[in-house]
Order: structure tokens, then C-alpha cells, then sequence
């Protein structure tokens, strides 16, 4: 037992420059350095150290950084993890190192389910919880028909397939679906078609740029008017891109909002002193999982990653992002998640001042059941 | 029994937009000989030349070589049947060596100009006839250096040394002394000669001391058409053809004749200053 | 020599085209209505010396004074204003513009230009492909619409690359004509020629240049007397 | 003899290299290498830009990885296989490019890769925005196993040394002859009845089956093929290790692919991690600003000067 | 509904008008595109990239300056104009007479740098901007709701392009345009300033895609990536058009947005390929392009 090499490091892989900087790049470094700060800096006597790189949204640049992070750097455990990915490439990486890897935004629930491994750590959300915390509502309130306008890529569709089966499953139907290359600017056309259907909500199975523009043009050609329009994947940075006018009412599910309560305010204050900006909720989640990384490591006496997984999984987290929370045996961290609808611009107190707070969700409803074949103890 | 044509056009017709460039011509050139076309600017001749070669498709008519018909075969193919074109501008490689120049030409019936495999080496069997060639237009001495370096004239020299390496049986020279000083208009003059042996030549010519000197037969184009044709005595005889081409007073008189009006305009002149 | 009189003046002038250098100075002047030319062999810088005075050449030095300008530092834009008409030895024929737009594209630099009308005199072939696309044109036809282009802009100093290549005698002819009776109606003229048998009779002036350098000037009325020399140099 | 001594000593040199340094690097490096080996072909001996060779470099790598995954074949086949895929589609890519010239042939290949990236990026055997991951290294021919980074390394040097030899071969060869003269004065080549498209073809094939190679290599070594590889990014990256390493040049590709490459490597750790488009931006505008003739290339010029 | 062949009629129209808008975009690029080539011999790769800096000075001026979208319409490109002026000066002009694909490379790199600038400086995830007051709204067509502000896209954009077309091809600063792009040298010698002329077409062309950014900015988020996707379609539509004339960089820019608004509604998934398919289709069939004058 005992620190291997004398330093915890704990490697920070985000995009820091590309589509997804702005949700986890270099924000996850720092709500990781404000984790190991806050932790004292030190574990069982040893430093903890932090490295950072760019994993420029590409699988093979993120894998052979990790792998080197590995051989090279001695490196312990892996945080930020943004694009499904790259985060599918390194836990593979990952795993058959050993090491751990701490996902914090990545959407896809593969991680846990057919891709999964005792090494897996999945914090902040996930499509399931998306599906569950934004659609079923929709349907069991009556909004029967449902078209999906989707990024057409691996993680579009496989949001798309879970909140189909979330649909189907509460008795809506799915009157059709588009499917919008990655990177469509203009979806004026996929408007066009969902209006045509009939729909009574139409949802947005995309993400980031997609979703602003898709959502932008919808409200453009008149169908926020005669249907729903429901983001399935909602963050802080991009609904604050979008006109209130056209986003408000809007609802939608996330693993965390700054101005919940005392305790989410006091953490995101710090970090927008330090970041410039509030928290998005894989940032939230970066600094949780680390502070329970490390505590697991204070726990077991050791930072090895069977002995510190089995600890984390053991310990309940419990801080101002994990409610309710805990680390299931497939690396699922289940914890409350929130649904949120878009303010008007009347009762926006600030910028920042963003969503209200419809409801609570609770874990064990919002994310997907564990799979027998990933119940890692 | 007819001569032995090598080349033919049975009406041969090129119109653009309504115009017709080339009009219901019928060329016939005889095996070794050099066949001139001359005519007025715009009287079709490099329009002619466009077709043999295929640059531009024949609106009606057909081209026979050899008695086949090469109406509807594309440019490298007529090349490598043996028409080949020189052209106005000087068509070298300019950062080769002059032996690499010709090499490249001669390279082509090797059949192994696509085999990226081998070493440039198997060329060298190619350098004992490169150099007789160049020795051909008297270039043999600057083998090895580069041609950008060389005067104009050399270059021209070259160029036929690099086209007779294709070993055609047929040359189509288009102004092949446009632009170039009287020492290398005869130099030239001499080399096409040298050349002609065993071959057929068709050239565009303005220079009617060239034709003269060159030509066993002229055809004379005119707004497309054939005008007249025959040797040189019978043509330059022609009346029409003194009209439309080459001005009422034929060749050497015309110098004459404009000394003699620029001194009465110059007399004229200065009678007006006075 | 009144300096009226004095169109082109031309001192101590180099030329480079890059590194290379081209013209090791020369020194030129013609006088209003006189028609000199420029002989020599090919690559001896004659087409050159006309670019220089265009400013058209890479980099140049010395004095060049057009009708009392001194331009040796003018940008080349503004040389043709001070009424100078250039003809390249390339034509220059615009694939872009018909042949009507081609003869009316240079902007005239002075106000007495031949009409339209009278071009198309000097030459019908232009009359009848007006409207087709200048390089469209022969080769023989596209030299007679360089010519003419710069005949339409009033310039009265005229250079001119090689005028009669590629042109049919009787065509050579006409341009002979022309000539004539441009200096008649006082340009000037320097003109660049191969076909001595052209230039000899119309010249009033020869400049032969060699490598760069201007070797010999020969007077219309040395000609006979300087035949041999000028057999050397040029092998006439 | 002093080009063959300085032969002799690099091979030394890129055989004890793994000891000192990090031998995944290195043989990122030797991808891009031979990659950019690839792609000079065209533009330093041919004067074609193409646009769209991530392309090919992509192809190797699906194709391999995916009949890694699937069939479990020996490597070796893998990388033939992942090659000549990537050389069908240079056919066909090929065929279509070299029918216009210039800034036109680098407008067709940049929109004809553009049009397999997005195949890429829906088709379903490439795994989309994922990749193919876990591509398993398998055992050479059967017998020796990669998974080991030294055996590894040791695979991929053969293959670039294979690559960069054929290269230097195609270009000192008949067929390079014509290339050249082609790139002289095309007008003439024709007129001397070759068909100068079926050359450039015929070079692009080539060419874009050693970027192939060199994809087929990389996703061996990383295990991974991704979309990474058939993005435009990647086609302007390996422009810029011609230019800045020397186009035209032997070397220039692999001395450019090195200094990228650890460029990237560099950056992609430390806080300059963002402004790697910048950086990359700057150094294109650099280069052909005030250095043309890239490293190797200025290199040369400078011995010329002082020692030739 | 009308339908035809099990076709909705309406939802028909409706996407080939919302082609025709994508469309727009594509004419002024590819327009932008072709001035520039016709002139400077050579394909501006930063093209894109002013587009995107359009759309971001949009927002920059309504944000830090309270410059309205009707005055932005006017100052940006003039703005995008001006750097485009000093690009040409300091960057193109001093490799002018180099291989053409140097300046390609060069334009290539300051698209990368600007990008890169612009994603760190505003990140990536897009920013806001409003559809003006005046065009909010739209208007009820048989077919579709046509908003306003589309309207307006195609409307200015045909304008733009229209007299753009013009002045090109009808007037004496045309010609003097077009026979400058043939012989620079020749046209100085005629008395004509052409490195003024060259400098501002270059302007020009980059100012009609700043133009096309300050129309998308309303309408697309304004993002940094949001020129490089565009710019390889535009490059398409070039090839497929062909640089021969300006009338043809139009015509086929608006041609391909129909057709790919077609794509979206027949077959989605081909949307983003279709443009590229109908260029290969091209190349095989008339290389030189639609509009493309022969080799
Ligand atoms: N591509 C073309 N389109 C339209 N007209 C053309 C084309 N090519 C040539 N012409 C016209 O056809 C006629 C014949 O041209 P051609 O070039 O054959 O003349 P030429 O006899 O070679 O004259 P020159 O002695 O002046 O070179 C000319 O009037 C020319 O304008
Ligand atoms: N653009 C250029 N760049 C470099 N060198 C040039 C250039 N133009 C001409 N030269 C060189 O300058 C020298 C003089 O050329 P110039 O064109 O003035 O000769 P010329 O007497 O007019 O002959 P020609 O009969 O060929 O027109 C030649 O050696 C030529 O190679
Ligand atoms: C970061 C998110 C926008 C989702 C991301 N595309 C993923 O694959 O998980
Ligand atoms: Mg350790
Ligand atoms: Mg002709």
C-alpha cells in the first residue's frame, strides 16, 4: 500500500480549445485545482499533483496523451473526459492500465453499461437521466407525439433511441424523426418537416451550436408557437446564448444549477472568481469527483485504483453537487438531478440568472438501472 | 496510279459561332515532302493545324494519315501515331539538361515511363542516341547544361531535336521562324531542311524567303479556303494571291516600294515644314 | 536641338529582372516626329529598353525623360498620361473583352485619337470579328488589334515590340503605311524591329544594341556606307 | 558516398532512438513522416496540392482497424489491406482531381474529402464520432507480439523506411522523369504524347496509398481509428509539415511531421494548449512569408552558400 | 393539401424557398470568391473566416458599441474591408508573383489564426444575436410561414450580387477589372492603377463575405466555426460553377442551395454530400464547370 511513486497525480483531459471548451476545458482544471486546494494540497503526506492537455475533441489525441500520461508521468487518475469519444478510447486506455477515469461530461451511458469497467467512474449526468428527467414528464402530462430533430452521430443517436424508448414506454409515440448532420447551420428544412408532422413536442436530440441553432429556427419559422420544443441536452453556456424570448419556458434536465441553494452559490462564486465564469454542471462534477477521490485515497491509505474504487463506491459523496448521491457498483454516480425551465427576461436578476428550478428528480428515477454484467464490487 | 499521300482532309469544315474559320478544305500532302500553307492573317492556317493535331474538333470533314481515318482520335494518341506539332512558343523543359530533354521524348517508346520502381538508371541506354540527336541540330556540346541558360535560337534547335526523338513521320511546324533574328531564321532554315529527310513536313510560314527556299509545294489559304496551289514560282505568279497576301508588289519590290514612298513622304514633310 | 523638340531622353539607364541584370547603360534621345529603331539580335535588350521606359522591368536606374518628365521614379501607371502608347511584343490581347472592348479599353491619354472608324479602315479584319472574344482572334489579327488599340488613345509617343510578326506581307505593308503617316502627323516613334527590310526605308535612326549595351547608332543616310558593320552584328 | 554515410547513420540513430525517447512518440512521428513523405510526393515532384490527403490517411486506418477488430488478421495484412483501400479511393479520387490544375485540383480534393469525411462520420462500421477503438495490435505475422512498444516500433520503422525508400524511388525512376517534365511544361509533354493525367494519376495513387500505409501504421500503433484522421485539419497539418520541413525536399516531410508533431505534443500539455490553431496559423503564414523553401530547404541553400 | 407523386406540394414549395435562402449565403461567398480569384489569381481560404468575423463584429458592435443591425449592415463591411485591405498590402502583395498556392497556404493560415482567436477569446459555444425589430414576424405563405428576415436575406443578397454582376460585366471599371486580371502589367502601361484596383477588389470580394456574416448573424449563432464548415461547400460550388464568370458564381451558389434544401427534404442524411456528389458529377461531365470557359 502507501502512495505509488510518492505523488498522487491526477490528469485533467478536456477540450481546451474546440466546441466544447466553454462546457469542460479549461474550467474542469480549474474546478480540479480548486479541489485539490480545498483538500489541502496534500494526501496521506504525499502532494497531489495536477497535469492538463487538450484532447482537441479527438479520440487518438486524448488516447495517446493518456498513454502517456501513463508510462511516462505515473499518473493515477484521469478527470474531465468531455466528448463520448475520447472518453471511449481512454477508459479503454484507462482500464487496461488500471487507472482510473473520472468522467465528468460525457453524455453517453455506455460507460457504464456496454462499455463498462470497474475503473469507470460516471459523475455528473447522463442520456438516460436526460430522457427520463425531461421527456417522461412531457408525455405523462400529455404531450403524446413526439418528432426528433437529431445530430446525426453516435451520441445523437443514441439520445434519440433512449428518450424513444422513454416515450414509448409512457405511452407517447414517435411521429418522426430528421437526422441533422453535426455542424448543420442552417436547419430550417428540419423545422419545416417537424412542423409538417404534427407533433405536439418536438425535441432537440443534439447538442452545444446544433441545439442554439436549431432551436433559434425554430422559434424563427413559428413552431415554438405550435408545439413544444424540448432540449434534451441543455447547458448553462448555451442557453445563456439564447434569446429569452424564444428560450423561455423552455425545460430541460442538468446534473446541477449554480444558484440552487447557499451551498451551490458559495462554490460557484469561488469559481467564477477564479474562472470568469459560473460552473457548468461537468465542472461542478469535476470538483466533486475529485474531492471524493481523494478522500477515498485518505480512506483507504493507499492510491490504489482497485482499493480507491472500492472505497469511493463504499462512501457516499456528499457535497453541494452530489444530493442524495452515491457510487454504484458500474461506476454510476446516482444523484438527484434537477429540472430546470429557461427564465424570461423579465425575472432575470443577472446574466447569470438563468433557470428556474421546476423539480428535483430523484437519482434512482432519473438514471438508467445498473446491468448485471457491470456490477463491479 | 495517284501520289502517295500521307496526310489528307476530305472537306474539312471548322465553324465557331457561325463563322467558319475552315472552309470545305481538301489538303493532301505528299510523303516527303515539305508542304507550305501560307495565306492572309486569319485565313485559317492555324485553325488547320488545330485540327490535325485534334486541339480542335472538326465541325464536318474527315483527316486521314496514312489513308486511316484519325478524325475522332485525342491529341496523344494522333501524337504517338507520328503527327507531331512544334510550337509557336518554345516548347522545352526548361530545368533539365538538354539530354534530359531529349531523353524524355525518346523515354516514351520505352514503355517504361510508368514504372516507378526501377532506377532512373535504365535511361542511360537512352543517352548514345539522345546525344546523336543533339548532334543532329549541333547541340551535342552543351549536353549537359541546363536549358534555361540557352539563347533563343538553341532553343528552337532543341525543340526539333527533341521532336525528331519521337522519330515522327509527319511535322507540323507552325511559324517556325516568328520572332527570330536573320541568323537564326537560316539556321533554322537549314536545320527544317536537314530534318526533312525521310519525313513529311507541314508548316505555317510568313517568311516567303523560308517558303522559297523550303517548300516543294504551298498551299494558299484564304477566309478558309484554298486559294491556289502549286511550287513557289507558280504561286508567288499568282495574281490573287499577290492581292490577298502578299501585296500588290510581290516580295523584294516591296521594300522598294515603301522606300520609295517613305522618301517622297519624307520629301513631302519637309516641304511642309518649309 | 531645341529641347522642345525632345521626346525621349535616356541617360546611363540599367535594368534588372530580379538578379539579373539586363541593361548596362544606355543612352538614347529622339526628337519629336522622328521614327528610330532598335536593332539586334534576340535577347539583346531591346524589347527591354521599351519596358524600362514603361516602367515595366524590375528594377531600373539612371534618367528617363519623357517630354520633359523626368519618370525614372513614376509609378507605371502614370507614364502612358504623359502621352505614351505602348505595344508589347506579346500582344497582350484580352481573352476577357471582345475585340471591340479590347480596342476601347486603354483610357485616352490625349484628346486626338483616330475614330474607331478609321482604325477599322486600316483594318477590316477587325471590322468583321468585332464582337468575337479578343484571343479568339488569329495570331496575325491579334497583333493588328495591339497596334490599333494604342492608335485610339491620342498617345503621340509611340513604342512598339515587333509590330509585323507573324503578319502577312500585305498586311507589313499596310503598317508601313502607317507609320508613314503617323509621323506625318508629328508622333514619335521607337520602334523595336526584326524585319530590317521593314524598318530600313520608314526609319530616320538606328540604335544596334548587344548585350545590353548600345554598340552603334546608324543614320538613315549611313546605312549603305555602315551595311558591313551592321552585317556583323545583326547577320542581315 | 557522403549522402550513403549520413543514410547509414540516421538508420542507427532511429534504431537506438527508442531508448532515449518515448517510443510512441517516435513512432507518431514516423506516421506523419511518412505521411507527409506521402503528400510531398505530389506537391514537391508533381506541383499538386492536394487538400483532401487526410482522406487516404483515414481510409488506412478504418480499413485496418476494422479488420482488426473483426477478422483478427495478422497486422502485416491489415496494413496491405488498410493500403490498398486507401489506394482504390485514391483511384477514383484521382481520376476526378487531375482533370483540373492549380488552386482548382486543391479545391476538388478538399471538397471530395470533405465528402468522405461526412461518409465517415455516418457510416456505421466506422463507429461515427467514437471511432473504431480498441483496435487490437495482434502478432506479426502471427509470431511476434506488438503490443509490445519496442516490437512495435521496430514494425512501424521497417514500414516508413519501406515508404520513405519508395518515394526517393518513384522520383529517381522512368516514371519520375516524366513527373518532372510534366511539372516543366505540361503543354509540351502532351504534345509529345503522353497523358500527362494518367501520370499525375498514376502519382496519386502512389501517393495516396502511402498516406494509406502510413494511416493503416498509426492506428495500429494508437489502436485507434477516429475521425480525427479524415478531417480537414488534418489534411492542412500535413501541408504544413511539407511546408515548414521543405517541399520538394527528401527530408523536408519528416523533418517537418517531427517538428510538428512535437509542437503539438508540447502544447497539448502545457497551458498553451489553446492556442494551438494560432500557432499552427502563425507558422503557415511564416513560412511563406520569409521561408519558402522550408527548413531542409533553407538548410541546403545556406550550405550551398558557404560550402558549394 | 395538393400532393403529387405522394408528394406534399406545400412542404415542397416551402423547401425550395428555404433553399433559395441558404442559397444566398453561397452566392455572395462564392461571388466573394470569384472577384478576388478573377483578380489576385487566387482562391482566398480566409474567406470564411471574414464571413465569420462579419457576424462576430455584428455582435461586437452591438454589444460594446450599441451599433445597430442596420448600421452594422453598412460599417462592418467596410470594416471587414479595411483588414482585408491591409491583409492584401502587408501579407499578399510581397508574394504576388510566387506560385499561386502560396497565397492559398497564406490565406489558409490567417483563417486558422483568426478562428483560433476568435475560440479563445469567445469560446466556442456561440453567441447571441437578434433578429431586428423590423423584420421580426413574417408572413403567411400558402405553403409556409415565411419569416421576415429571411425574406430580407434573399432580397439584399440578389441585390448585392445583382449589381455586383453589373458593375462587373457592363461597365468600364468591369472591363478595366477584367482585363487587369489578365495582364496587371500591360494595364499599368495603358495608364491604369491597378495594384489600387487589385487592392480594392480584395476588399471587396472580403467584404461581401463580411456582408453575408452580418446577414447570418441573426439567423446561425455566431461562432467561430461557423466559416470553415461553410467555406469547403462554397470551394464546391466553385468548382461546380467554375471561376469563369461572375453571373455564374451566383447562379450556381443559389442553384446548390435549392438543391441541397431538396436533399434535406428527400433524403437528410445525403444533405451535407449532396453538394460534393453533384461536383463529382460535374467534374465527369463538363470538367471545366458549369460556367467554366473551355481549358
Ligand atoms: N476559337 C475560335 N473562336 C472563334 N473564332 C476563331 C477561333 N479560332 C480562330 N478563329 C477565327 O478563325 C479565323 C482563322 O484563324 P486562324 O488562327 O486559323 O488564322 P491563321 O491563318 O493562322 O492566321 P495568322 O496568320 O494570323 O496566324 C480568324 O478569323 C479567327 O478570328
Ligand atoms: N521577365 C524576364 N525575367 C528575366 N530575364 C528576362 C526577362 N525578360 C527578358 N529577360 C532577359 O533579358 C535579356 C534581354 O531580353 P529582351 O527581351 O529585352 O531581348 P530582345 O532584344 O527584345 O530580344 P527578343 O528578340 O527575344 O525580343 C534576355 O537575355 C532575356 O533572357
Ligand atoms: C459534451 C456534450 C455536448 C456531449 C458530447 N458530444 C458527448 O459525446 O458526450
Ligand atoms: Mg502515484
Ligand atoms: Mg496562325
Amino acid at each position: 500500500a502507501g502512495v505509488s511513486d510518492d505523488v498522487v497525480k491526477i490528469g485533467v483531459l478536456a477540450d481546451m480549445g474546440g466546441v466544447y471548451a466553454d462546457i469542460c476545458g479549461p474550467g474542469c482544471v480549474t474546478a480540479v485545482e480548486m479541489a485539490v486546494e480545498d483538500f489541502g494540497g496534500t494526501v496521506l503526506g504525499k502532494p497531489i499533483e495536477i497535469v492538463s492537455a487538450d484532447d482537441q475533441n479527438k479520440p487518438d489525441v486524448g488516447s495517446a496523451k493518456v498513454r502517456q500520461w501513463i508510462e511516462d508521468e505515473k499518473v493515477d487518475a484521469v478527470n474531465g473526459l468531455v466528448a463520448s469519444s475520447v472518453t471511449g478510447a481512454v477508459t479503454k486506455v484507462l482500464t487496461d492500465a488500471k487507472k482510473i477515469a473520472l468522467i465528468s461530461t460525457s453524455a453517453s451511458h455506455a460507460f457504464t453499461t456496454k462499455a463498462c469497467s470497474p475503473y469507470n467512474v460516471h459523475w455528473t449526468y447522463n442520456v438516460a437521466a436526460l430522457a427520463n428527467g425531461t421527456v417522461k414528464p412531457m408525455v405523462d402530462a400529455g404531450k403524446k407525439k413526439w418528432f426528433f430533430i437529431t445530430a446525426d452521430y453516435a451520441f445523437g443517436h443514441a439520445l434519440e433511441g433512449i428518450a424513444s424508448k422513454v416515450i414509448e414506454t409512457s405511452g407517447g409515440e414517435v411521429v418522426g424523426a430528421v437526422r441533422a448532420p453535426l455542424g448543420t447551420t442552417d436547419f430550417s428544412s428540419y423545422v419545416l418537416q417537424a412542423q409538417a408532422s404534427g407533433a405536439d413536442v418536438v425535441g432537440l436530440a443534439n447538442a452545444g451550436a446544433d441545439f442554439v441553432n436549431a432551436l433559434k429556427t425554430s422559434a424563427e419559422f413559428g413552431l415554438t408557437e405550435t408545439a413544444d420544443v424540448a432540449g434534451l441536452l441543455v447547458f448553462t453556456h448555451n442557453a445563456k446564448a439564447l434569446d429569452p424570448a424564444i428560450a423561455a419556458g423552455m425545460k430541460a434536465t442538468t446534473g446541477f444549477y449554480w444558484d440552487m441553494d447557499d451551498q451551490t452559490r458559495e462554490w460557484s462564486a469561488r469559481f467564477k472568481e477564479r474562472h470568469g465564469s459560473i460552473p457548468a454542471m461537468g465542472q461542478a462534477g469535476a470538483y466533486s469527483m475529485t474531492m471524493h477521490y481523494l478522500n477515498a485515497i485518505k480512506a483507504a491509505g493507499t492510491d490504489d485504483a482497485d482499493a480507491v474504487m472500492k472505497q469511493m463506491k463504499q462512501t457516499k459523496p456528499n457535497d453541494f453537487f452530489a444530493r442524495n448521491a452515491y457510487l454504484r457498483n458500474d461506476g454510476r454516480m446516482v444523484h438527484d438531478m434537477l429540472l430546470v425551465s429557461i427564465k424570461d427576461a423579465a425575472s432575470r436578476k443577472s446574466d447569470d440568472d438563468i433557470y428556474n428550478i421546476e423539480a428535483t428528480i430523484p437519482g434512482d428515477v432519473a438514471f438508467n438501472p445498473m446491468l448485471p454484467a457491470c456490477d463491479f464490487k | 496510279m495517284s501520289a502517295d499521300y500521307v496526310l489528307e482532309t476530305r472537306n474539312l469544315v471548322k465553324e465557331f459561332k457561325g463563322f467558319t474559320a475552315v472552309d470545305d478544305v481538301n489538303l493532301k500532302v505528299e510523303r516527303g515532302t515539305i508542304h507550305a500553307l501560307i495565306g492572309p492573317n486569319g485565313a485559317g492556317k492555324t485553325t488547320v493545324f488545330n485540327l490535325l493535331t485534334k486541339f480542335l474538333t472538326p465541325t464536318t470533314g474527315t483527316i486521314l494519315f496514312n489513308g486511316k481515318d484519325i478524325t475522332s482520335m485525342k491529341s496523344a494518341a494522333i501524337a504517338r501515331k507520328g503527327i507531331v506539332r512544334s510550337f509557336q512558343i518554345s516548347a522545352v523543359f526548361p530545368h533539365l539538361t538538354l539530354l534530359e530533354n531529349v531523353r524524355i521524348a525518346l523515354q516514351r517508346n520505352e514503355g517504361n515511363s510508368f514504372h516507378f520502381w526501377k532506377s532512373e538508371k535504365v535511361l542511360d541506354k537512352l543517352n548514345d542516341r539522345a546525344l546523336e540527336l543533339l548532334d543532329e541540330v549541333g547541340l551535342k556540346d552543351y549536353a549537359n547544361a541546363i536549358t534555361v541558360d540557352l539563347p533563343y535560337g538553341s532553343k528552337r534547335a532543341l525543340e526539333i531535336a527533341t521532336t525528331l526523338a519521337l522519330d515522327p513521320e509527319m511535322l507540323l511546324l507552325d511559324e517556325p521562324t516568328q520572332g527570330m533574328g536573320h541568323e537564326d531564321v537560316s539556321v533554322v532554315a537549314d536545320l527544317i531542311k536537314k530534318v526533312s529527310a525521310n519525313r513529311t513536313i507541314l508548316m505555317v510560314e510568313h517568311n516567303l524567303h523560308v517558303v522559297a527556299q523550303l517548300a516543294d509545294k504551298i498551299t494558299v489559304l484564304q477566309r478558309g479556303a484554298i486559294l491556289t496551289e502549286g511550287d513557289y514560282a507558280t504561286v508567288s505568279q499568282d495574281p490573287q494571291v499577290r492581292e490577298a497576301y502578299m501585296g500588290v508588289e510581290a516580295d523584294d519590290e516591296v521594300a522598294n516600294a515603301i522606300a520609295a514612298e517613305s522618301a517622297a513622304a519624307s520629301a513631302a514633310e519637309k516641304e511642309a515644314v518649309k | 536641338m531645341s529641347s522642345t523638340g525632345e521626346k525621349i531622353r535616356i541617360v546611363d539607364l540599367h535594368s534588372y529582372y530580379g538578379e539579373s541584370h539586363i541593361l548596362h547603360g544606355i543612352d538614347m534621345t529622339i526628337m519629336q516626329g522622328e521614327l528610330v529603331t532598335l536593332l539586334g539580335r534576340n535577347g539583346s535588350g531591346r524589347s527591354t529598353t521599351l519596358k524600362s521606359i514603361m516602367n515595366m522591368v524590375g528594377r531600373r536606374s539612371g534618367v528617363i525623360n519623357i517630354n520633359g518628365t523626368e519618370t525614372i521614379d513614376m509609378p507605371a501607371h502614370k507614364i502612358a498620361h504623359l502621352g505614351v502608347g505602348y505595344c508589347p511584343e506579346e500582344r497582350g490581347i484580352f481573352s476577357s473583352l471582345n475585340v471591340e472592348e479590347n480596342l476601347m479599353l486603354p483610357p485616352s491619354v490625349r484628346s486626338d485619337g483616330m475614330s474607331v472608324e478609321e482604325i477599322y479602315e486600316i483594318f477590316p479584319n477587325l471590322a468583321e470579328r468585332r464582337y468575337s472574344q479578343g484571343t479568339r482572334l488569329s495570331g496575325g489579327e491579334q497583333q493588328m488589334l495591339a497596334m490599333a488599340r494604342i492608335l485610339r488613345t491620342g498617345a503621340n509617343i509611340l513604342l512598339l515590340d515587333e509590330i509585323t510578326e507573324g503578319l502577312a506581307p500585305v498586311i507589313v505593308q499596310k503598317l508601313a503605311e502607317v507609320l508613314v503617316m503617323l509621323k506625318k502627323r508629328g508622333l514619335t516613334i521607337l520602334l523595336v524591329e526584326q524585319n530590317f527590310r521593314f524598318a530600313a526605308p520608314i526609319a530616320d535612326r538606328h540604335y544596334v544594341m548587344e548585350h545590353g549595351h548600345i554598340v552603334e547608332q546608324v543614320d538613315k543616310d549611313e546605312l549603305e556606307a555602315k551595311t558591313e558593320m551592321l552585317n556583323t552584328y545583326l547577320g542581315v | 558516398m557522403k549522402i550513403n554515410k549520413l543514410y547509414v547513420f540516421l538508420i542507427a540513430l532511429a534504431l537506438v532512438a527508442p531508448t532515449v525517447v518515448y517510443p510512441v512518440f517516435l513512432m507518431k512521428v514516423l506516421c506523419f513522416a511518412l505521411f507527409a513523405c506521402a503528400f510531398n510526393l505530389l506537391l514537391g515532384f508533381v506541383g499538386l496540392l492536394s487538400f483532401g490527403h487526410a482522406v487516404f490517411l483515414g481510409t488506412g486506418g478504418y480499413v485496418t482497424g476494422y479488420l482488426m477488430i473483426e477478422t483478427g488478421i495478422s497486422p502485416e495484412l491489415g496494413v496491405l489491406a488498410g493500403t490498398a483501400a486507401a489506394a482504390v479511393i485514391g483511384a477514383i479520387y484521382g481520376k476526378l482531381a487531375v482533370k483540373r490544375e492549380g488552386i482548382y485540383f486543391a479545391m476538388v480534393t478538399l471538397a471530395l474529402a470533405q465528402l468522405a469525411f461526412f461518409f465517415y462520420l455516418q457510416a456505421p462500421f466506422t463507429g461515427g464520432e467514437d471511432g473504431l477503438q480498441g483496435v487490437p495490435r495482434g502478432a506479426l505475422f502471427g509470431l511476434i507480439d506488438l503490443s509490445d512498444n519496442s516490437a512495435m516500433y521496430y514494425f512501424v520503422l521497417a514500414i516508413f523506411l519501406f515508404g520513405f525508400w519508395l518515394v526517393h524511388r518513384t522520383i529517381h525512376s522512368p516514371f519520375g522523369q516524366i513527373l518532372k517534365a510534366i511539372r516543366e511544361n505540361e503543354p509540351r509533354a502532351v504534345s509529345l504524347g503522353y497523358n500527362v493525367n494518367d501520370y499525375k494519376w498514376a502519382a496519386f495513387v502512389i501517393s495516396s496509398a502511402l498516406a494509406g500505409m502510413a494511416g493503416s501504421t498509426k492506428t495500429l500503433v494508437f489502436q485507434l481509428a477516429s475521425l480525427t484522421d479524415v478531417h480537414w485539419h488534418m489534411s492542412g497539418e500535413v501541408v504544413l509539415m511539407t511546408l515548414l520541413g521543405g517541399m520538394g525536399t527528401i527530408f523536408g516531410p519528416v523533418v517537418g511531421a517531427g517538428v510538428v508533431v512535437t509542437i503539438q505534443n508540447y502544447m497539448s500539455g502545457g497551458e498553451l494548449g489553446n492556442y494551438i490553431h494560432i500557432i499552427m496559423g502563425v507558422i503557415f503564414i511564416v513560412c511563406v512569408l520569409a521561408f519558402r523553401s522550408g527548413i531542409v530547404g533553407e538548410f541546403q541553400k545556406l550550405m550551398k552558400k558557404n560550402f558549394g | 393539401m395538393a400532393t403529387i407523386f405522394g408528394i406534399n406540394l406545400f412542404a415542397l414549395s416551402g423547401q425550395l424557398l428555404v433553399g433559395l435562402i441558404n442559397g444566398s449565403f453561397y452566392a455572395l461567398l462564392s461571388l466573394g470568391l470569384a472577384i478576388i480569384f478573377g483578380l489576385l489569381k487566387i482562391i482566398n481560404f480566409a474567406q470564411g473566416a471574414m464571413y465569420m468575423l462579419g457576424a462576430f463584429f455584428a455582435w461586437m458592435a452591438l454589444n460594446y458599441m450599441g451599433i445597430n443591425y442596420w448600421a452594422a449592415l453598412i460599417v462592418v463591411p467596410i470594416a471587414i474591408g479595411i483588414i482585408a485591405i491591409l491583409i492584401e498590402r502587408f501579407l499578399v502583395r510581397p508574394i504576388a508573383n510566387e506560385d499561386h498556392l502560396y497565397s492559398l497556404l497564406l490565406t489558409f493560415g490567417i483563417a486558422l489564426v483568426l478562428q483560433g482567436m476568435f475560440t479563445h477569446i469567445y469560446g466556442s459555444s456561440g453567441l447571441p444575436y437578434q433578429i431586428p425589430a423590423e423584420l421580426k414576424g413574417g408572413t403567411k405563405l400558402p405553403f409556409m410561414y415565411l419569416p421576415n428576415y429571411r425574406a430580407w436575406i434573399i432580397v439584399s443578397s440578389l441585390i448585392v450580387c445583382g449589381s455586383t454582376w453589373w458593375v462587373i460585366e457592363k461597365t468600364k471599371l468591369g472591363a478595366y477589372l477584367r482585363a487587369g486580371t489578365e495582364n496587371p502589367q500591360l494595364m499599368q502601361g495603358f495608364g491604369i492603377n491597378v495594384p489600387l484596383i487589385t487592392t480594392l477588389t480584395f476588399g471587396f470580394g472580403v467584404a461581401l463575405a463580411g456582408f453575408a456574416g452580418v446577414l447570418a448573424a441573426p439567423v446561425y449563432s455566431v461562432s467561430p466555426e461557423m466559416g470553415s464548415n461553410i467555406l469547403i461547400v462554397v470551394f464546391a460550388i466553385v468548382v461546380i460553377g467554375g471561376m469563369g464568370s461572375i453571373g455564374g458564381a451566383i447562379l450556381t451558389g443559389l442553384l446548390m442551395g435549392v438543391v441541397e434544401g431538396l436533399t434535406k427534404f428527400f433524403y437528410p442524411e445525403a444533405s451535407t454530400t449532396v453538394i460534393f456528389l453533384f461536383m463529382v458529377i460535374v467534374l465527369l461531365i463538363k470538367p471545366a464547370g458549369l460556367f467554366g470557359k473551355e481549358a
